[in-house]
């Protein structure tokens, strides 16, 4: 246990915050959230800063075009750029911790330099299409089907729950290319494929949140035609591919969030002061649990970083343990706001309500908290799987 | 080069190991259910070997006849010592190596006014109270737990007493309630894979895995902090690990008792045990209100 | 010979049934879904309605115009109105109804300072505030309830204003509560009986099932205490019944979404409608803490 | 909805309070925890007084010799016996609300002339015989064996959870008659059978609980000869036997209960005003909290007892909400006074300790709250089973 940083983890930190500190105020004006285009653009423009300042694909292996740096810098780096208020990794956010690692680890070389390069400047940006109407929790039920002619895919489905759609160039796709059957169990069959958004058939549908904007798509693919050299990995082997993926978005995508939680919880304390209700001990108390259990919370993050450390950078099932914890704490975090501000909560002129909106989606998004339990239960605990 | 690692040493992974393995031998299950049967008083032999072993001296430097070692090895040592149910006032002794003549080696049994009030464990079998110039008298009253006798003194010191021990006492006490936190979580586990209902193992049912999964997301938690505080030695984050390992020893108790149905209710089992010690520990140093009051402060300046 | 029944009267169990037609026909997932996309705006036609089927002059007495029943029926009729989402000042124009012209008939609009601060629902298109001599200018702010459009008003009376209306309100606000929190188990069970995952519905995993099996425990105790508190009028009984559905409101909605997934997490699912909304009530007339306060006052002086 | 009482309810209730007033006083002594003839011979007195007074079997049938009450003069006598502080039903629980009410409603006019009278005089004490080691929250899995042989079944297994088995007379007991097996599921080939606990073979143990008392035994039957006469309904039907039983214990069991946690709570808050923490709100408000709970419980009893007086007196599954409201509530108001009492509450000298650890049985005993929400779910709200 050394929880003490390196000199060069030290200076690592201090570059960054001196190049955080010139950077962010040059940044334009935030987009407004329903300006998709802004968004991509304003986000675009923060990856390619990052790219020239040597920062873009930090964690990435080298030979991937990344910087080989350590899990420990990038936990620095998600910690000091959440600090500063820097932009969101936004609509890069599937090409660089997702389609990206996935590709790093799984395409070969011509996919790389195709693929990998215009993710790290910034120029292109993925989306997601795994989850399907019928297929959620249970994902490799999916259905959306993919028949080869010649030297294509030709595939005909939908995808739901898929950010940034409108303005993706490419979607990581999750298809069957071998009908479920006795001989063939529904997680064998699926392949990963590269589908370019332009392609003829695919329509975007837009699907309005609980918090009343437009953050996801639904995606509709009528025989649309995917060149077989799109697809990452061994025909029918997608749901192994994918689980790499999957186990990065369970790893350390919320190191960020946590940081920016503690950040939340400073706010409501001063809120708190402001309106008196400070004074009022169950309040009092129930944020301090809180700021005890997101301190705890970065710590274990730390842990997970340590434990990616030592087994080269694939997090593993812990991921499942934090996770649970997480986003039951974020929810509760954000019912305490509730709290500290009484009937003002629900007034969408402060700050709060649309994260509390948000946070609501903590406990499915990414495989439901059922699930993260039944991961846990089964393959860290052992206990058996039911009938 | 070496980055930020949570993970244990070598060193701290053989340690934890050693002393598993010497309360495996000396104290076992037959063991734990004797000190049950005898009211939870004190083996002297034990006692004197846990000092050999080092587990008073543990953090005394080596120039005072001391292990030398640190907190971050202490919590190690303290989480085996919670898993195996170890009786005693082990915090108490601990604190009070190098302070009170014959705790370091074992030879002496120093318990603390760690209660916040009249209540003292171990009072009968003490040789000295931590930071009191003698041995106050006591009447023993029945305690909830078998494991910890309890006296009532007349007349309680000042709370501020114990005062200068507080933090690494919740530390150490944390470090007990995450190491019965785990045990309760594989107790919960082995039950659960074992018991058989409805033609199959309970633990198949989704409702015991999923009581399990919370249970085991208490305890790492909890534990996580354990470990950042002993290494950070910051007064905040040791408040935050006693608050966790609290709940996380008390829920996952409660979740063990209830997996383990009709059978956790009986005395034969194990998990009572767990419990009933949880809830004194939960008492002792920094209660949960004292923890979160504490951490509300460390906020409200943090956020100034 | 009648016993203690707890049960409905005929005469109740058709009154009911009745507001329950009336709003499935007049106030349908289609009306529902219209409102929610003028943002709460409301249909003065059905108002006028509401108040021709008595639903404001319930309990005036026959003399003065109205139905002549009691608190009982109200919570009847204004449970209906929850499971229905029905929008607007209801709890407000019903108490209001005798004391402001037009409100008995649903010809007036009325909206009270329930939210104890400067926010005010539906005051844009409110023709009174309860208690208050004149209609106060307000800012518009958007809400998070769709469907409850809310107004900040710069000097807000002071908090005595509503009280005389409180303990009526609260337990008013409570049937409209214990309404959704009932209507939520019915969403969830029904999606868990009609989505399948895995092979099965997903009702049929246990994890699932606890969760509306706990949903339909919450309902049916803050149903109890409701119309407990509406028969005997007692002050101490509506806090518990406010208290209770609030949770059960807030808490059903909260695992009706968790049972739907990401559908539930969808602007077309009614899930979001019914949570934002409980959100809402539950801040109205009396809060959870004021709730357990009078409670304990209660407790305290019933233990002496 | 009418929750006034009618002029015979008043009454009754004036006559009863009158004679708890003037009985009360004049019982012996209460023997101590350990003593079971002691607390035997007690519990018999009390039942004998109850007996002269009228008021045994108050709402069982008149035709089994009972009084034919009203469900809701059951339940003022339940308010009334618990506010006076009249002894509990104690030794004589299982004749008066499981065996008796059973043989009430499927025995024979000879079972019923044999075995009601002297439970209703507190004469003879039953016991129960229904869990076994291997089938806990399964009661269908019973594997003790019954094997016909002449008038006689000859009986051999092992019982568990039976309470007052060192004094009771008889024994409730459920055996298997006939074997599983394709053609035979668990629930049926079970009968119902009063085993007089006098019989050559049968072998009380007792089991020491976490309280630390004895409250429970296990009960070995090692050939135990029961006459075939002693079968209560037909052969291989006591399922549907028990079950009558089981509802009752579900239904209307825990009305003195809630009735003592009420009384208990206002201890809580005399406690809670002499050591001061009154003052704090996270506490008066938990406690405040709670009294809104315990009141909305017995509200609940009303109405569960409305519904039995209407059905003709057996309790539905509304019993199964009822319980898993109510053993939460228990468990919370005992963490709530461990609150109140602080270190105070770990020394066993106090009066809360030992009904704490009771309380942790409430979620198991009588079906875990595991096994009543599956009832509640498949049974009320009509989830499908699971595969």
């Amino acid at each position: 246990m050394d929880l003490t940083y390196t000199d060069e983890e030290r200076e690592f930190r201090a570059r960054l915050r001196d190049w955080l500190g010139k950077t962010l105020p040059e940044l334009p004006a935030k987009p407004s959230p329903d300006d998709w285009p802004g968004r991509r653009a304003y986000d675009a423009g923060w990856q390619r800063r990052l790219y020239d300042a040597g920062y873009a694909g930090l964690h990435w292996p080298v030979d991937a075009g990344g910087r080989g740096a350590t899990p420990t810098q990038h936990l620095i780096f998600l910690e000091e750029t959440e600090r500063a208020g820097a932009p969101y990794v936004g609509a890069n956010f599937v090409g660089l911790l997702h389609a990206g690692p996935t590709i790093a680890a799984e395409g070969t070389a011509a996919q790389r330099a195709r693929w990998l390069p215009p993710v790290l400047r910034g120029d292109e940006v993925w989306c997601q299409g795994f989850s399907e109407p019928e297929a959620g929790s249970d994902l490799a039920a999916l259905r959306t089907r993919a028949v080869r002619d010649g030297d294509d895919y030709v595939i005909t489905g939908s995808k739901i729950w898929t950010s940034h759609a409108e303005v993706a160039d490419w979607c990581e796709l999750l298809v069957r290319t071998e009908p479920v059957s006795e001989a063939v169990p529904k997680h064998r069959g699926i392949s990963w494929l590269a589908m370019p958004m332009d392609a003829p058939g695919v329509t975007v549908r837009p699907l309005r949140t609980l918090a009343g904007s437009a953050e996801f798509a639904q995606v509709f693919l009528d025989e649309v035609r995917v060149p077989v050299a799109n697809r990452v990995g061994e025909e029918n082997d997608g749901w192994r591919v994918t689980m790499v993926t999957l186990s990065f978005e369970r790893g350390t995508a919320f190191v960020g969030e946590v940081v920016a939680c503690r950040r939340t919880l400073g706010g409501l304390a001063r809120a708190a002061k402001a309106n008196g209700r400070w004074d009022d001990p169950v309040l009092r108390r129930r944020l301090g649990r809180l700021y005890g259990e997101f301190g705890a919370l970065w710590r274990l993050t730390q842990w997970n970083v340590s434990e990616a450390q030592a087994s080269g950078g694939v997090p593993g099932v812990g991921g499942s343990v934090f996770k649970l914890a997480y986003s039951h704490a974020r929810q509760e975090l954000y019912d305490a706001a509730a709290q500290v501000l009484g009937a003002d909560s629900l007034a969408l002129d402060g700050e709060w309500m649309l994260d509390r909106l948000s946070s609501l989606s903590y406990t499915i998004a990414a495989g439901t908290s059922q699930i993260q339990r039944n991961i846990v239960a089964e393959r860290i605990l052992g206990l058996p799987k039911g009938r | 080069m070496r980055a930020v690692d949570f993970r244990l040493t070598q060193e701290q992974g053989d340690l934890r190991a050693g002393v598993r393995d010497l309360l495996a031998g000396r104290y076992g299950r037959e063991a734990l259910r004797a000190s049950v049967e005898a009211g939870g008083a004190l083996d002297r032999g034990l006692w004197r070997e846990l000092g050999a072993a080092g587990f008073f001296a543990l953090r005394l430097p080596e120039a005072a006849g001391g292990v030398g070692l640190g907190m971050p090895e202490a919590v190690l040592v303290f989480e085996e010592a919670g898993r195996a149910l170890l009786p005693g006032p082990l915090v108490a002794t601990h604190l009070a190596a190098g302070v009170v003549a014959g705790a370091a080696e074992g030879a002496a049994v120093v318990t603390a006014f760690d209660l916040g009030g009249a209540l003292v464990t171990h009072l009968g079998e003490a040789d000295a109270v931590l930071g009191a110039p003698s041995l106050p008298a006591g009447e023993p009253v029945p305690s909830a737990d078998p494991l910890t006798p309890l006296h009532r003194v007349a007349s309680p010191p000042a709370a501020a007493q114990a005062a200068a021990y507080r933090d690494e006492g919740a530390l150490l006490t944390a470090a007990l309630q995450v190491g019965s936190a785990l045990r309760t979580v594989e107790l919960a586990v082995r039950h659960g894979g074992e018991r058989e209902q409805f033609g199959q193992p309970i633990g198949a049912f989704q409702a015991v895995k999923h009581l399990c999964a919370q249970m085991l997301v208490r305890a790492e938690v909890a534990r996580t902090a354990l470990y950042a505080a002993a290494v950070t030695a910051d007064a905040g984050e040791a408040a935050g690990a006693k608050l966790l390992a609290d709940e996380a020893a008390v829920r996952n108790a409660r979740d063990c008792l209830q997996v383990h149905g009709g059978m956790g209710f009986t005395w034969e089992a194990d998990v009572h045990l767990h419990l009933k010690r949880a809830w004194v520990r939960a008492e002792q140093w920094r209660r949960a209100e004292e923890a979160q009051e504490l951490l509300a402060a460390e906020l409200a300046s943090a956020a100034t």
